[in-house]
């Protein structure tokens, strides 16, 4: 069974692990939204699981970094953050990663090279290019991810930072986290066109369409683009199909589209697809499966007892962190 | 008279505009399908089809100077941006075609079009997502801005702006979107332009526009059960500002405080004291005060979100510090 | 010779004098320029004439529009709009188009379509869609020319719109007048693609590569893109070569390129093309081509006559033409 | 001390912070070969080459945003606009990222940045590039401006702002590119922040900061002439003001004449206007005046555009005003 040759249990089972803590993270994250614990924007990941631990296990987080948009708790926590200073900054809490500042769009981790967290659609698509700036400026072989939706892609400022990171050799590779939606609108709707890799050409870059259900089929692409990133220096475009079970923010009840949609998308379930493979490949059994679960239930919980646990931040506070 | 929320007084200023008249027309993210992020155009997609009602990408540069060329070229469009915040993208179209294409033209040109959306704090929303950006187009010569506080306004001021011949920034508010008020069943106008005197009072006078002005009302009743009889005022239009109902209040009451959600510097609200303090110079028994939001980006934590905005109690405690009596 | 096959003689005459007389228009603009008669950005046109010239040419200028950026001279009087009001306006005359209000980048004139000059690198281009929706919304069978520089490209307005009149099947023709250089920089320096025709296809759009040397090269792409865009709202995107013989603007040395390149340009002028083209087909004399051109000096001169004697604004006119 | 025109003592400024620093770099357009549409970074790519100077497309949103990430991942951007009628375009990436990033991740990261490039009316360029946009600027928390009006101030502030952690708006002027003034050969840093006293005087104080100095200096000469000893404040810094020094000059002067070239709704001219009627209450015999541009788009006539813009006479005039001389 060639999908998952080359490679090794442990990294797959890993790959199961964090995309079930994000899963079960998020459904906590729900339930303190309906509780009044978490108030405003709350994006959640549920069902886009495979795109950010497949983009992530591809990389060094030493050397390599990643920004995204306001749908960011699973990126926090792919790339290593503790699940409870995501939670508590979700709780507006002073031991949240951005000291209750940010909330639900905002999470950084500088240390991991998490740089957020941008509630302006499509913000972060130059700066995450700048990311990649530095690297080339102090060729540090690292490569930068910068994932997007299918609605930023029609902002300007992709465009602008596709033909710079183009002209100037910089390791970018743009992820098109496409869940087919900006908030209630169809892809169809608003682009010009279906696939998004079509745009890839008119920068002199590689365009890509990925099936995002499938964590492996992610990391496989972005370990192929960050490989040319780091040689080369050439930017890359990756379509990555993929789809929100959720609202498009928790006041979203998601009329714009039919049960049957979601049902279908629901069957390819990225952490179902990735069970299925290693339950084939006799890399784990149900019962490990379970205990897994459990696990990232545990930590779901442990991180809203954090959250719920941590106090206010002083309100003097609201002075600071503004000038270095 | 019918009590209607704010977002409904809004929807019918434009659907009486759109069928008063073909040329008016909604563009904006979620305006159609969606029927409005927060729902203020529903039903207008329905009731016109496109291209009446066009949902567009994201791409506020891109629609805005779309709806400014179709503005130039006869079409009377209201743009949606989702919130005022996301405007900043879009600034260059405003500040150098929309707010110029008249002058550039020497006159032959004219550039209808309305922008509206909320502005200002909302909450749980962090820095990005909840600033009140008007001091920014007020500032701006060729625009002019409107900023209602009540459904009333907001309808009679919609439809006056949608009928004017020049750009208007029309700000809304997130967070008064399900206030009610009465609004008649009648067509009416509200003039761009006037201020209204909705509190008459002899001892101070109370100046803001927009959400704010719910907290001056109650502000001036703690004010008069401490004995201090406010005059309040809502400026409804800051540009072109109505300096007159602002001077003729003050020069009765020698004193005045002003409210603002904005950050202080170089906003509405200083430049309001200012042409207090320099206009009535000889009738101010005290310095003009600004009540404004803390010069800092927002914070997401509730907490502090309302502790860096204005209340009725930082106004009140002006209003005494003012008339001396703190 | 097939070339000229189909074209009235009057047409190709008409073309061949509208470029003499924007080549001899510049140069007395220069000229007064010089003697300080005129003041700021002054971009000229020379070597581009026959890009304009052609593209009007395939327009029904009473129901077509057409905007441009501030190398807008040559635009102004394709338009049909009298080189005196022109020139007064490069003056800061009150008989200018803009009354002294708008000078060199701002020719406007509502009548004639032609809906500016702007000063903003690719500022023209949102706007210049939304002339197209207009059309488009009032079934106007219209068709909007919209002009930009091979520099203006990289904007996030250009992406922005070009999906825009995809989706909404807007009569707009995007025309890059790519005269090799945006001031200092050549294209290949801050451009991810050698030819811009390749960007129409990530926006669903029909790319074409013009020679704009070649007048009637230009008129038969543009008369093509037009009859689609009238017919099926399908919006274009042209990249026409063309060279600029001048500085960027009367600041300019040009360092930046060769004396070689720049005569290999105009070898291939579009004035010199045309005139052979016509003497060759016996369509024009050397003796008319003469007396066209000495036309085209006289039409200068007696705008720049016209501009010189012209009273100034009244100085309380600063207060008008702001709001309506 | 040698004289040195303003555009040599900025290039000077970058030359030696580049070559103190590896992570300082410039880009913008036309910044390299061409050595700047202003000759201002002119020689820096011929002596640090790519990638310390990189020439940008004319792409601002893209290239600002690009920057701003370079400054949050170690780097130390120097952006040249090429003027900032275009950093409209890059708005939200200021105002959005640059300003925000450090609060929005409770200061885990910081934004060493600089904006630079000419700001305010230049000539004979019509309302698009003829703009003053400082007020908008100023109007931000997490950005500091800085505005210097001699090549001496202009050198020292521009070490301090690349030296800066911060996002710091930095305001040139066109016009005084070719102004000369004494700049010693020793490195010297001006603090970000401090006004200057740079004349002194007992009966009315002029206020303001870039271009507009030249204009305060001949009034206070002129002034004098008519026996009207006028202190002259250049701000320097717009953000953080130096309000002290304002108010101490005010407190001794009683009266107070603030010269802005902007527009003059919500802007840094009627804020410091505000300022000083608020905090000199007491002292101020008149009212604090503001000359300012008129509140129109800027013509392309010269006579007109001189016209909408501040005057010595115009400074003098309400300098006289103020002192009830007039
Ligand atoms: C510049 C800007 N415009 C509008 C919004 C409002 N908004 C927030 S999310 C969103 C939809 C984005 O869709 P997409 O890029 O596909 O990301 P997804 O939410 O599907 O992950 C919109 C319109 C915003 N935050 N920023
Ligand atoms: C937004 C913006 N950025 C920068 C400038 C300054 N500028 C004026 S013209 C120009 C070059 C434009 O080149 P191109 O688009 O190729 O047009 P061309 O001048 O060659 O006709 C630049 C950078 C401007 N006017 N607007
Ligand atoms: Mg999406
Ligand atoms: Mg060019």
């Amino acid at each position: 069974m060639g999908k998952l040759d080359g490679y090794k249990k442990d990294q797959l089972v890993a790959m199961l692990r964090d995309m079930l803590i994000i899963r079960r993270f998020e459904e906590k994250a729900a339930q303190a939204y309906g509780l009044k614990k978490i108030g405003g924007f709350c994006h959640l990941y549920n069902g886009q699981e495979g795109v950010v631990v497949g983009a992530v296990a591809a990389l060094d987080m030493k050397k390599d970094y990643l920004l995204t948009a306001y749908r960011d708790h699973g990126h926090a926590i792919a790339t290593g953050m503790d699940p409870k200073v995501v939670m508590a900054e979700l709780f507006g809490k002073e031991t949240g990663c951005s000291r209750g500042k940010g909330g639900s769009m905002h999470m950084f981790d500088v240390e991991k090279h998490m740089f957020g967290g941008n509630g302006i659609v499509g913000g972060q698509i130059p700066v995450a290019t700048g990311v990649a700036f530095m690297q080339m400026y102090k060729k540090t072989g690292g490569v930068t991810l910068c994932f997007f939706g299918d609605g930023a892609i029609h902002q300007g400022a992709f465009h602008e930072s596709a033909n710079l990171a183009s002209i100037w050799n910089l390791p970018v590779i743009y992820i098109v986290e496409n869940n087919h939606f900006g908030m209630g609108t169809a892809v169809k709707r608003v682009s010009a066109v279906e696939d998004f890799d079509v745009k890839a050409k008119g920068y002199n870059m590689t365009g890509t369409t990925v099936n995002g259900m499938d964590v492996i089929e992610v990391h496989q692409a972005i370990q192929k683009a960050a490989e040319t990133a780091r040689k080369e220096g050439r930017p890359a475009l990756l379509d990555v199909k993929t789809y929100r079970y959720k609202g498009h923010s928790m006041s979203d009840p998601a009329k714009y589209r039919t049960k049957e949609e979601l049902e279908e998308f629901k069957q390819q379930d990225p952490i179902l697809m990735l069970k299925q493979d290693l339950l084939k490949a006799e890399m784990i059994t149900e019962k490990k499966f379970e205990e897994l679960d459990k696990e990232a239930k545990a930590i779901a919980n442990q991180a809203e007892e954090f959250a719920e646990e941590s106090p206010e931040p002083p309100l003097e506070s609201r002075f600071e962190d503004i000038y270095a | 008279m019918p009590e209607l929320a704010m977002r409904d007084a809004l929807r019918q200023a434009m659907d009486e505009e759109m069928s008063r008249d073909d040329a008016v027309f909604v563009l904006g993210e979620e305006v159609g399908e969606y029927n409005g992020a927060y729902k203020v155009t529903r039903g207008l997609l329905d009731k016109y089809g496109m291209p009446r009602v066009m949902d567009t990408p994201i791409a506020e540069l891109g629609f805005t100077g779309l709806a400014v060329g179709a503005a130039l070229a006869g079409l009377r469009p209201v743009v949606e941006w989702m919130t005022y915040n996301f405007s900043l993208l879009a600034l260059d179209q405003v500040v150098n075609n929309a707010a110029k294409m008249r002058h550039m033209s020497g006159g032959q040109l004219k550039c209808p079009i309305v922008f509206r959306g909320p502005n200002g704090p909302a909450e749980f929303l962090s820095s990005q997502h909840s600033q009140a950006l008007q001091s920014l187009y007020a500032h701006i010569p060729g625009l002019k801005v409107v900023a209602p506080s009540n459904p009333y306004d907001a309808k009679g001021l919609l439809k006056s702006s949608i009928r004017d011949d020049n750009p208007v920034m029309f700000l809304e508010s997130e967070m008064t979107y399900g206030m009610t008020g009465e609004v008649p069943e009648e067509e009416y106008l509200v003039p761009i332009g006037e201020a209204s005197v909705v509190r008459e009072g002899s001892d101070v006078t109370l100046i803001s526009y927009s959400k704010p002005m719910l907290m001056l009302h109650k502000a001036a009743e703690q004010l008069a059960e401490q004995g201090i009889e406010a005059e309040v005022i809502d400026l409804r239009t800051i540009r072109p500002l109505d300096e007159e109902t602002i001077y003729n209040s003050v020069k009765k009451t020698n004193r005045a405080v002003v409210v603002d959600e904005s950050w202080p510097f170089a906003s509405v609200g200083s430049h309001v004291c200012w042409l207090i303090s320099r206009n009535c110079f000889d009738y101010l028994d005290a310095p003009v005060e600004l009540v404004c939001s803390e010069d800092v980006p927002m914070p997401y934590n509730h907490n502090m979100e309302l502790a860096v905005q204005p209340s009725v109690e930082k106004i009140v405690k002006a209003a005494k510090g003012v008339s001396y009596t703190d």
